[in-house]
């Protein structure tokens, strides 16, 4: 009887480790990044307002324009800019609950999916889906509301492009809780054994609803788990996009060049409740207040100050025309008509 | 001390406290009960229903769960292997896909599979029903998933006083007993609510039986049947039916499995018309299988053929544009009634 | 190839042989078409319908997968969104617990999420039915479980000659097919055969519409409404009671979703009489919403009530003692149409 | 970003080691062992002539006196008894498809589960379950025809004995194929969060039906999965009693202690087809000629006999005992009446 030995990563050399380092992004990137993450939380606050139309001062979910459950995704931007900078449409990508960052990271049409959000005829879907079922097949995104769903869908879509002999890979995203459930084990698993260019990102914002990481889970970070599969397994400990971009480029490139699968978690923050309404009496008080100085886009922005990539008056222009597109999006949303309620009938069957 | 003389004997509950005050219950008079799931310790239950118990029974009997429902829904049959009680919840009813099997394959067949040696007293709890713009995964109500397989119970509280005494008696049952809350009825501000499922409540416990109807309305002209949610709707519409001078019976289905057959067939033989109302999916479904049992029971006595006011035979729909038209209202079953006594004539 | 002048155009098939030959010949014409599920390369799948493939299309397009069932049909919802056919096995319909969020949420749902954007077309191949002493987790139909939940059609061939039509069918169609046979009818020696399963199957492909039913024999007195397995009873049924001078319809269903009502309503109409034979569960399931269709749509022609034959509302017993007694059977629907028409009288 | 570091296991000295090799079972021990794989393996090979009855020439799995699959134990009689040696009544064990030596081991009735498995009236459930639903709750004994679904009671069953401050803990068995199942990777993961006594045994005989192990399982070694729980993993590769003994010991009386769950695989064999009636054509020639020689019955006598700790009396003693109990068994199960078809009815609710 033997105790099982520990399980060896495909192990990278030190200078491997040393041209991580040079796997920093180029300026454009980054301020392709800062972009995108002004739009991104530009984008959360304008919803967060319109969401909060017609429910004060009595909060009822299925008032205002926008109804239903609402997860914001503040505070996680770099987590899909990081992994999105190095894909492109042919890249599969699904999300989960908390897709919204990632939507637009991955480039979905933000009038389009916003008119879903408000349920309008020219939404993504005509008003069928909502903000937790957003479909873009032109950029092959999608997401879902059931938890670690979209893992078998990702591994799907990035075994069908090798098999078609087409360019592509792709990722799902999951949340730090999603890794306890039976989908998170089956899918790495098949991953793995089929060798697939599939790259599965945890974004860890440390709590499932109201119950926190460490209740949850029986290691201390999922990037361990790789090991039950024979994959490699990144930890990233900063919420921070020049380090996720790191990390992302070497597992996609993996990905690419069918060298099979890999898994990441990343620290992040959630900067909301798990969704709008949610008053999180479950979360300590002084994770509560640090949250602002822990918020990642003026800390990044300080970085690019301090490495000379930003100037008073780019950060300025980002600003503007990130709440510029939000603007024209949640102009596109209000004035798009209802559909009719005969529309419910259609699209079930293609 | 739950009924300590000060306190009044009875108190207007909503369903979730009244779900939450049964539970508390059965815990002081029962070691043996504990609750499990998603968010339901600290949170107390994202819809409420187990709103301070932790702090009263502490976390050995107060379990926040991994979101791995199979792993705990299977580690429940197993307590109630041993001597427990255990109540669970899944949040939603809409995520039984993940963990079906350990419902209906273990839970509900491990008395069969034991020959009744080995029993599984335990209560699952879950949410139901849409209507404010949660979309197809998180607005169902899948009534005809969990009572077409054997070996569960299935029980629909329409109101806080069923809902008491149905989880009591659930929680008391030797069997698996679903205990489907719909989230309109359930009293969470944030959800609004159907006022007629906010209603005294004994202090005292006691229970309603699992499988037993209830005639909520006397009436002549047709029998409109509902539980959960549309039982209301049955009712108002029953309001508007009367000010045309029909005078419409409405009934409380309360549990699906067992289905009171008899309550309906005693009912649909007098008023000879009989409209059932669902705001679960049309097909293969309740609605079907309760106008079944009608025709089965009351075939002579039928003087129209019976009708059914259900949720079209499509993913619920997000935009409210889309799924309020479609969810079965009055004006639905006053429609269905006038097209039958027409007819019927 | 499939259709080089020497071979004959016509073979007589089992069921297990014609989805084989489907298989085998939507694989030639499109090479999107791929094959995954348990024990169906090497060995064939454990119900011989994908015998031969690997040998012709290889391990690329025809893959053993580990026992995970959500992992594979969730891929196979990513395969189909990049353009690829899949066609998945689920070994016994009695495993769908462990994998149903990935079947009815996913891969039923996607299409209406989409707004009709990303069609999911897939084939969901299942083994269902008892009567060989399986037990309780090997010997389910659950129909009713699957017909309820929208986004999916639902297919139950009777006979080799369906099979191939509704299996090509199923692979062109741009929606999820779950294409339900039926253990009794496979044509494995091991499993016995029920004969009339077993047909001439044309070696061109053609396709059976699906959502057709089919009227199988002709009659005036009774109409006599099965599928799959039960078909078959209900036309042994027939034949006795036609030695009775009663001159039985007999419907093959085919398609449970869509369920085609006209047909039902037709031939009811014309008869009056109806008996739905179903070998599922008997309550919340395929016979309450066939029975339900009858009476909405054929209540004025209506003689009698009519009746069911299915499976109680109990796992699926081992013993044959307890288990042959109680599937659908011949007898049990004369007896059925016997009282059927005493009532009527 | 930082690589995972490699999952540190609760190692344990080298005087454990040590420790180890003195936890050898004891004379009566092993005879106890190999007399209870003697009767497993004689039941299986009655088992296997009954089912044949009425099944030739003509294979019909509906014909003879017992219908259905039939999957047979031999060969994997080490997992059950080096196991069970250490268990009590008290003690909770959850088992697959394959469960005939276990529940031998474990002390279930054997005229009662032969009664079952012949659909009888006198059997464990009345003739409701048959060969893959045998329950005996004298003896904490259950399995089921899913995979893995014994894992989620077993960790309950654990967890009530805590709970009630009652002695016992649980053990279930799976086979390999079972561990690239949802619920294996959900179970471990709670049982490690809710530190619960309860052990989960892996029988690897390398085949899941015609699938082997290396096409459906991404790590060579399923005891390595434990770290992503951050329990112990343990690998027994030879399908030894006092091997598994020593293993399970271990394993056992952490879980007695309070100290939280264990991950045991042990390479075994698979003698017969996956169910009777299989051909097998999918076994590589060499490994299904190799069966005999590798059987673990033969050896186990043949290590007895070295150390001294079984005679030629004692042998015939013990195969005599065994073939009498396995007779008495089907004499009973064959003379017991057939339920009534109203039995069918009953027991669906207690
Ligand atoms: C299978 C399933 N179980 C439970 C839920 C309810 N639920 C929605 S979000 C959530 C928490 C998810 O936590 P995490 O994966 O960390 O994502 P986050 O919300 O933190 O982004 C839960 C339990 C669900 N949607 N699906
Ligand atoms: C969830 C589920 N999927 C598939 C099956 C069909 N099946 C029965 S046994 C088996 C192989 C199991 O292999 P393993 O776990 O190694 O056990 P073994 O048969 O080798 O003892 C399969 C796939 C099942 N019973 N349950
Ligand atoms: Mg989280
Ligand atoms: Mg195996």
């Amino acid at each position: 009887m033997i105790r099982a030995p520990l399980q060896r990563l495909p192990l990278r050399s030190i200078d491997n480790y040393e041209g991580l380092i040079t796997m920093q992004p180029d300026k454009t990137t980054q301020l392709w990044m800062l972009e995108t993450m002004l739009v991104s939380r530009a984008y959360e606050d304008a919803i967060k307002a319109a969401y909060m139309e017609g429910k004060t001062p009595r909060f009822n979910m299925a008032d205002g324009p926008i109804p239903g459950e609402m997860h914001l995704s503040s505070g996680q931007e770099p987590c899909a800019v990081g992994v999105c900078a190095h894909l492109s449409p042919a890249d599969a990508v699904t999300a989960t609950h908390r897709p919204h960052h990632i939507a637009i990271a991955k480039g979905v049409d933000l009038n389009a999916m916003t008119a879903e959000i408000f349920g309008k005829v020219s939404g993504l879907a005509g008003g069928r889906g909502g903000h937790m079922h957003l479909f873009d097949p032109t950029v092959n995104f999608c997401c879902s509301g059931i938890i670690a769903e979209g893992m078998g869908p990702a591994l799907g879509a990035a075994l069908g492009r090798q098999l078609r002999k087409e360019d592509g890979i792709a990722v799902a995203f999951i949340g730090e809780g999603a890794a306890n459930q039976g989908a998170f084990h089956e899918t790495l698993n098949l991953a793995a054994v089929w060798n697939v260019g599939v790259v599965f990102v945890i974004e860890d914002n440390a709590w499932g609803i109201s119950v926190a990481k460490s209740a949850s889970t029986a290691v201390p970070n999922n990037a361990e788990r790789a090991a039950a599969y024979g994959i490699p397994g990144y930890h990233v400990a900063e919420n921070d996009p020049d380090a996720i971009y790191a990390t992302a480029r070497e597992a996609i490139e993996r990905a690419r060049s069918g060298d099979g699968p890999s898994l990441i978690e990343i620290q992040t923050l959630r900067l909301e409740g798990h969704f709008l309404g949610d008053a999180e009496a479950y979360r300590p008080e002084a994770e509560r207040e640090s949250k602002d100085e822990r918020d990642p886009i003026p800390r990044y922005i300080t970085q690019l100050r301090g490495a000379g990539h930003l100037s008073d008056a780019e950060e300025a222009a980002l600003r503007n025309s990130a709440a510029a597109r939000v603007d024209a999006a949640l102009a596109f949303a209000r004035s798009a008509p209802l559909p009719l309620a005969d529309d419910a009938l259609t699209a079930v069957f293609a | 001390m739950e009924t300590a003389t000060q306190t009044p004997t009875t108190e207007r509950l909503t369903i979730a406290r009244a779900m939450a005050t049964a539970l508390a219950g059965e815990m002081r008079h029962d070691p043996n009960v504990l609750v499990m799931g998603e968010d339901i310790a600290a949170l107390g239950g994202v819809f409420g229903n187990t709103q301070g118990l932790l702090e009263e029974f502490g976390p050995e009997r107060v379990r926040d769960t991994p979101i791995s429902e199979t792993a705990f829904i299977g580690a429940a049959v197993g307590l109630a292997s041993v001597g427990m009680r255990p109540v669970v919840e899944l949040m939603f009813v809409d995520f039984f896909g993940v963990c079906m099997d350990a419902i209906y394959n273990l839970a509900a067949k491990n008395s069969y599979f034991s020959g009744g040696k080995m029993p599984v007293p335990m209560v699952l709890m879950t949410s139901v029903g849409g209507g404010y713009g949660d979309a197809g995964q998180h607005s169902q109500c899948l009534y005809g998933t969990f009572a077409h397989l054997p070996g569960m119970k299935v029980v629909v509280p329409s109101n806080a006083y069923d809902a008491k005494g149905l989880m009591v008696a659930a929680i008391r049952d030797q069997n698996p007993v679903v205990f489907m809350y719909h989230k309109a009825l359930q009293g969470m501000g944030w959800l609004g609510t159907e006022k007629g499922s906010v209603v005294d409540v004994p202090n005292d416990s006691y229970t309603v039986d699992i499988g037993s109807a209830a005639v909520v309305r006397k009436g002549n002209d047709v029998t409109l049947i509902g539980f959960g949610n549309t039982l209301h709707t049955a009712l108002k519409a029953a309001d508007r039916l009367a000010q045309e001078g029909i005078d419409a019976e409405v009934i409380d289905l309360r549990s699906l499995v067992p289905l009171d057959r008899d309550a309906i067939a005693n009912s649909v033989t007098r008023t000879g018309n009989v409209v059932v109302v669902d705001d679960d999916y049309l097909s293969y479904g309740v609605s079907g299988e309760v106008i079944t049992v009608a025709t089965e029971r009351c075939f002579k006595s039928l003087q129209s053929a019976p009708a059914r006011v259900a949720f079209p035979d499509v993913p619920i729909p997000f935009s409210p544009a889309l799924e309020r038209p479609w969810l079965p209202s009055p004006e639905h079953v006053v429609t269905a009634v006038r097209q039958q006594l027409g007819a019927g004539e």
